[in-house]
């Protein structure tokens, strides 16, 4: 895989790079840069099996993180492309046109994330969630406790004790003076 | 009360006489302990007056089995002396616990004290047939076996369980 | 000029979408699903209709959304055990694997020996369910009900091995992080033998009633074809693309837990038809079970069967990235876990065969379908919708 | 295709003549597998209310809740898992995780009910038919989901400790310490048990989070005497600890010096604040141990103006001249002063209360008057010839090491008394004599067997590391004295039974049985009492007593309204004990300094 990696930065700008095991490896990629990578890696690197495409939100860094996981089956090699992207009107570039299926992974993403993916078929139409008007639930600061509690109605007759809280009552507690 | 009340109990040999110095016993113990209240270090005064009481209990105890109705054929029954009567006598001496006894003088004292009672009223049981009156001095042994415990368990504790 | 090239028809616009007027009384629109029998599990299609061609399709799901990967990012890594497997229902062990194997990787565990095998031994014994289910399953889209009863019945005994050695029917959560939770139980191999024999009778049968039978040739064959140059384009893995003649066998091209030690050949087949994934299934059943003898004779016999684990309550995993996969009966089955060093997952991302299988590509293969044969051709990419929207 | 393609389905008719598969009753006929995972049971007599099942289930299926007849005690909260079983998955993650083993599974599925309700029902106390089953779920052998062992202590070798009063405990590095508070549940029983309450669940996660300093916070909650406790603490509270039913306890204790170590003394007094505004009132405290310094620490952090009248020169008290060094090094013990003082509280050593001043004057001078003087007088067997001059005192000869006072060490001695002082005086004497003349030759009789020695474990089993020669049930009758009146050692009986059947102590000797243990010294470590006779005469008169003890309510408050008693001397040797004192009549002290506000 660091071979595959020198190789790509003589033709790439490339940002840091990461081996998680001999044949999974995630490298940094500039958003601007992405498609030229994928499209070079497709058709001359033998990584033709887009394996997935999903988001993870690093909120307190005010980023979404588009993880591209491609994979060389004759080589036996998985490659994540990690492309960080801005969080507030988040967007990016589509790979529709590179791998049919990608179109699906972008409507979720819309949906779940609120990424846009611009020229991605049939991206605003409802994926899972038709009718859903709450923010983007797979953004972290969507909070499914919260959401479920003011959603749904608590099952009555439920209640529980801390052990120490209940033990303080029932042991020693204050006395207070006497 | 030294030389002659040994001389007193030696000669006695009727379980009535022996009865009557019994609770001789109990009335000078107590008295003792109730003289001694005052003396002690206040701290410790709980415990000299526990030991009054509870000879009192006892004293109260023989009085009323001297009074009962089917003790007095009984009384004038010969009774064999027991042979840890020699103890027994002793511990009606009044000890030297000097002026200002600490409790561990004063429970060390009770505690042979309450030892040889123990011994004298089983070996009055073991003289005496079965009977009502074997069965009271079973009793009263059983009394004092129970005392000299709760005392040797205040000792333990007293004394002994301070070093942790 | 139906006779030319039917996916041309009906024609499109320079945007890609229908140049058809649905106003013209010329089309129907026709849902099958949620609850059409020949539909696998709760998804919906909404078909265009020209007579009874089918000019366009869209699939829904979202009918069994529980947000799964959400709600492991409020679980500890334990915690997110016993709900993985949920995703997928007729084979849920793959998602306890891949969860399981993911954690391991991000927190430095090894696990014993003897707990690869047994994995590798659960991971076969739910793909044979998983089989036994999908062909009870596509016998039925044509109609034959019988299929089902016998593929259903035997599967039955393999749920009772399941049932004594993980305690659990259905969804076992015996492969927890670290290991899994016990060694098999006395007897287990002789049990397991009669039931594969059993199994292999049953298959016998239905290799003489389904697959020697004139209708479902005439049904199946030449029907549903996948394209060799779609498999790429729409991630087409497992029996789907080994039907077209690619072997993509995760077991083989990239092998995990034991499969290095076992003998076996990816089983493939040439048409791409729906005849040809069905056999190319049956064989990979009985392949599947020569695995499962060939684990039971070789397994270690005592061991360790889970690595210490440091306390599950505040168990914390440096931060990392990592996918794991594993050959599912549908295909390649993977999870990527992101994990930022705290006690819970960052984020975790199913990867379900059926997610592509059962959109893209189904939407594509079923245009100018034959009305009849829609429910057998979804049923033919073997797509499980749970795993689609997790 | 071919004409058996035609034909071929036509063998399906063989199954007309099979009998049908599925049994026909399932519901009577069929019991769940041996491991199967089913109703849960609970054993009332295991389970300790810890809520690790609750804390585990990922589902909110578990609630904890009192049971009628199963009080809170320590070690069990006296709270039970009551399940729902509209939420409960069957992942046995809670039977995994129990910290006692009590939670299990049956292999019982079937259970019919008309009322939904009546499945949220609490195993074990609703009594159901599977409770009895043999059958069921069995986690693995070997629990899987903490560690059970605890993490080692490094210590000092016997060799490498043997003739010098170095530390034994070395503490935990940090690694170590993450190690072992990882192990911790959080359930919090601890609390409950540890007479200072401290939040014990929350520092060992500030270990575990590295995050030393709000560590030390809440060390200082609740304790300001971490240093010593850290080290010298009964620990009680691993006596409760819910991980010790399968395994060892927390090494609590070990993780509070872990933490006190690793945060630099001017830190320490930076973390925990200035004091509060002076308030202008005055408290005295007699005796600058672990009681009256706690008190000092609380009232000095309200504002109040204290002053502390110590006897010896330095302070501590037991714990600095009761604890040998090796267990208790003097700096650490100075560490924890030094913060006590820097919140403004003031120590006059070298004043011994009763000759340097009188209570009198310490009642007329001050708001309120703090007794905390410890039990530096020890006990004696007064057996024949213990008053010879070479018998001596535990506590005294402790005292002297610690002072640093030159001990005629002899070359044989006797220590009577089986506690850890006994343990103490022996371990130093055994220093001082390899010292002195390269050899021990201590002996040490008790009473008690050796299972039921007073010390603890760990001091018996270090002791016979040192070579302390230890002989249980050995009852002492005499001091021999030769004819020229030298001490040549200790006659004792054999001890048969020391407790009757009732547990009582009623010692039976076999006189028969009786040896003389050579020592030119016998030290006699049984017990310690309270010297008040710096209370006068008058002042005796007018307290209350209780047993011995200067009667106290249960503020610490005596019957005389100015003064205050806390720590050994009214509650009984123990230093976390003392400090949860110091803590009691800082409070009631404070309430009753401060103006009450009128009650609507």
């Amino acid at each position: 895989m660091q071979q595959l990696y020198d190789t790509l930065t003589q033709r790439f700008s490339l940002g840091e790079f990461t081996r998680q095991r001999a044949d999974l490896a995630f490298i940094t990629v500039e958003a601007v840069r992405l498609h030229a990578l994928l499209r070079h890696l497709r058709d001359q690197e033998g990584f033709t099996h887009l394996v997935l495409l999903t988001a993870v939100d690093w909120l307190e860094d005010g980023q979404f993180q588009l993880t591209y996981l491609i994979n060389n089956r004759a080589k036996c090699q998985d490659l994540g492309l990690r492309v960080m992207i801005a969080r507030d009107n988040a967007s990016m570039e589509s790979i529709h046109d590179l791998w049919a299926a990608a179109a699906t992974y972008q409507r979720e993403l819309r949906e779940m994330f609120g990424i846009d993916f611009p020229g991605s078929p049939r991206l605003m139409d409802d994926f899972i969630l038709e009718g859903w008007n709450a923010a983007p639930p797979y953004r972290r600061d969507f909070d499914t406790l919260e959401y479920s509690r003011a959603t749904y109605r608590e099952r009555p007759g439920r209640e529980t004790r801390d052990p120490a809280a209940h033990m303080k009552q029932q042991l020693y507690g204050d006395k207070g003076d006497v | 009360m030294s030389e002659a009340s040994i001389q007193r109990l030696q000669s006695k040999t009727t379980l009535k006489e022996i009865l009557e110095v019994a609770t001789e016993f109990e009335r000078t113990a107590r008295d003792f302990y109730t003289d001694l209240i005052p003396k002690v270090h206040k701290s410790i005064r709980y415990l000299v007056e526990e030991l009054a009481t509870e000879e009192q209990e006892h004293y109260d105890l023989f009085t009323q089995m001297a009074a009962r109705d089917d003790l007095e054929q009984q009384l004038k029954v010969e009774v064999e002396r027991p042979t840890s009567d020699h103890k027994f006598s002793d511990c009606i001496h009044l000890p030297d616990l000097g002026e200002q006894p600490d409790d561990q003088a004063v429970l060390q004292y009770a505690l042979r004290r309450e030892h040889a009672a123990m011994e004298q009223y089983h070996a009055l049981a073991q003289g005496t047939e079965a009977g009502p009156i074997h069965d009271l001095f079973l009793y009263l042994a059983n009394e004092e076996t129970k005392h000299k415990n709760e005392l040797e368990k205040l000792y333990y504790a007293t004394v002994h369980s301070g070093g942790v | 000029m139906f006779e030319l090239d039917r996916s041309q028809y009906p024609q499109k616009k320079a945007d890609g979408t229908l140049d058809i007027d649905l106003t013209s009384g010329k089309y129907l629109k026709l849902w099958q699903g949620p609850q059409h029998p020949g539909i696998t599990g709760n998804m919906a299609i909404e078909l265009t209709v020209c007579g009874d061609e089918v000019v366009d399709a869209t699939t829904h799901v979202g009918y069994l959304h529980r947000g799964f990967e959400k709600l492991m990012e409020r679980r500890t890594f334990m915690q997110c055990f016993p709900i993985v497997c949920r995703i997928c229902v007729p084979e849920p062990d793959f998602n306890e694997y891949c969860y399981a194997a993911a954690v391991e990787e991000l927190a430095g565990l090894e696990i014993p020996e003897l707990a690869h095998w047994i994995r590798t031994l659960i991971l076969e014994m739910g793909r044979v369910n998983s089989y036994l289910m999908y062909l009870g399953g596509q016998a039925g889209a044509f109609g034959q009900g019988v299929i089902g009863q016998w593929t259903t019945y035997v599967r039955d005994l393999m749920l009772d091995r399941f049932e004594e050695l993980t305690g659990a029917r259905i969804y076992h959560m015996f492969i927890i992080p670290g290991g899994v939770r016990d060694n098999l139980p006395d007897g287990f191999a002789g049990r397991m033998e009669e039931t594969l024999r059993e199994i292999e009778s049953v298959l016998a049968d239905v290799d003489r009633v389904m697959f020697h039978n004139a209708v479902f040739k005439k049904r199946a064959v030449g029907v549903g074809v996948i394209d060799t140059a779609w498999l790429d384009s729409y991630g087409i893995t497992g029996p789907n693309a080994r039907a077209a003649g690619v072997a993509k066998d995760v077991r083989k091209d990239q092998p995990y837990l034991v499969y290095p030690e076992l003998e076996f050949e990816a089983v493939t087949g040439k048409d791409s038809d729906i005849y040809t994934r069905a056999d190319v299934r049956r064989r990979d059943l009985l392949l599947s079970l020569d695995l499962i003898r060939q684990i039971l004779s070789r397994l270690p016999k005592t061991g360790a069967v889970m690595t210490k684990l440091p306390n599950v309550l505040h168990w914390k995993i440096p931060r990392g990235e990592t996918y794991v996969r594993g050959e599912c009966s549908r295909g390649e089955y993977g999870y990527y876990l992101v994990t930022d060093g705290s006690g819970y997952p960052r984020r975790v991302n199913v990867r379900g065969p059926s997610y592509t299988h059962s959109i893209a590509l189904f939407e594509r293969m079923v245009i100018n379908a034959n009305i009849s044969d829609v429910a057998a051709l979804l049923v033919s990419l073997h797509t499980y919708p749970p795993e689609i929207e997790r | 295709m071919s004409i058996s393609d035609v034909l071929s389905p036509f063998t399906a008719w063989k199954n007309l003549f099979r009998d049908p598969v599925t049994i026909k009753d399932p519901l009577n006929e069929r019991p769940g597998a041996a491991r199967y995972r089913g109703f849960h049971k609970n054993d009332m007599d295991k389970c300790i209310g810890c809520g690790t099942c609750e804390t585990i289930c990922q589902n909110g299926a578990i609630d904890m809740l009192p049971v009628e007849g199963i009080p809170a005690v320590q070690g069990d909260s006296g709270l039970r898992p009551r399940i729902d079983y509209g939420r409960c998955c069957w992942c046995a993650l809670c039977v995994d995780v129990c910290m006692t083993g009590s939670l299990t599974m049956s292999n019982e599925y079937k259970w019919v009910e008309s009322d939904p309700d009546l499945f949220r029902f609490t195993p074990g106390v609703d009594k159901k038919y599977w409770d009895n089953a043999e059958l069921g779920y069995q986690r693995h052998d070997e629990k899987h989901l903490m560690p059970v062992a605890r993490e080692e202590m490094p210590e000092l070798h016997p060799e490498a400790r043997l003739d010098s009063f170095v530390e034994i405990v070395q503490g935990y590095n940090i690694e170590q310490a993450k190690l072992e508070a990882d192990r911790c549940v959080s359930c919090g029983l601890c609390i409950a048990t540890c007479p200072a309450h401290m939040a014990i669940p929350d520092y060992i996660k500030a270990v575990r989070d590295g995050d030393y300093e709000r560590g030390v916070q809440l060390l200082y909650e609740t304790n300001p005497f971490s240093q010593v406790c850290g080290r010298v603490c009964t620990h009680c509270c691993e006596d409760s600890c819910a991980a010790r039913h399968e395994g060892d306890p927390i090494a609590i204790r070990w993780l509070k010096r872990h933490i006190i170590d690793q945060v630099p003394q001017e830190k320490v007094i930076e973390l925990i604040g200035k004091p509060a505004a002076p308030t202008g009132k005055k408290v005295a405290i007699i005796g600058a141990g672990p009681a009256g310094l706690t008190a000092a620490f609380d009232l000095a952090r309200l504002g109040h103006a204290v002053t502390v009248y110590e006897a010896q020169a330095a302070g501590g008290g037991m714990t600095r001249y009761g604890i040998p060094e090796y267990r208790l090094p003097y700096n650490a013990l100075d560490r924890d002063i030094a913060v006590i003082t820097a919140m403004g509280v003031e120590i006059k050593y070298n004043q011994r209360v009763g000759t340097d001043i009188t209570m009198q004057q310490l009642e007329a001078d001050y708001d309120a008057v703090v007794l905390a003087i410890g039990l530096h007088q020890g006990r004696s067997t007064r057996i024949p010839g213990s008053d010879h001059p070479q018998v001596r005192k535990a506590v005294d000869l402790l005292r002297q090491i610690t002072a640093g006072e030159t001990i005629d060490v002899p070359k044989s001695m006797v220590v009577i008394g089986g506690g850890n002082v006994a343990m103490d005086i022996a371990r130093s004497m055994a220093r001082l004599q390899l010292q002195h003349y390269g050899e021990i030759r201590v002996t040490l009789t008790a009473l008690e067997d050796k299972a039921h020695f007073l010390a603890d474990p760990v001091e018996i089993k270090e002791s016979l590391e040192e070579q302390i020669n230890i002989l249980d049930s050995r009852g002492p009758q005499a001091c021999v004295i030769d004819d020229n009146g030298k001490l040549l050692g200790l006659k004792t009986w054999k001890v048969l039974s020391i407790f009757d059947a009732e547990r009582r102590f009623a010692p039976k000797y076999d006189p028969a049985d009786e040896q003389i243990h050579e020592g030119e010294m016998i030290v006699e470590a049984i017990g310690q009492m309270a010297d008040v006779s710096l209370l006068g005469d008058a002042l005796t008169e007018k307290l209350e007593w209780n047993r011995g003890r200067i009667q106290i309510d249960p503020n610490g408050r005596t019957s005389e309204n100015w003064l205050w008693s806390a720590g050994d001397c009214v509650k009984g040797p123990d230093v976390i004990n003392a400090v949860a004192d110091g803590h009691r009549v800082a409070t009631s002290i404070h309430r009753a300094l401060t103006p009450q506000e009128a009650t609507a």
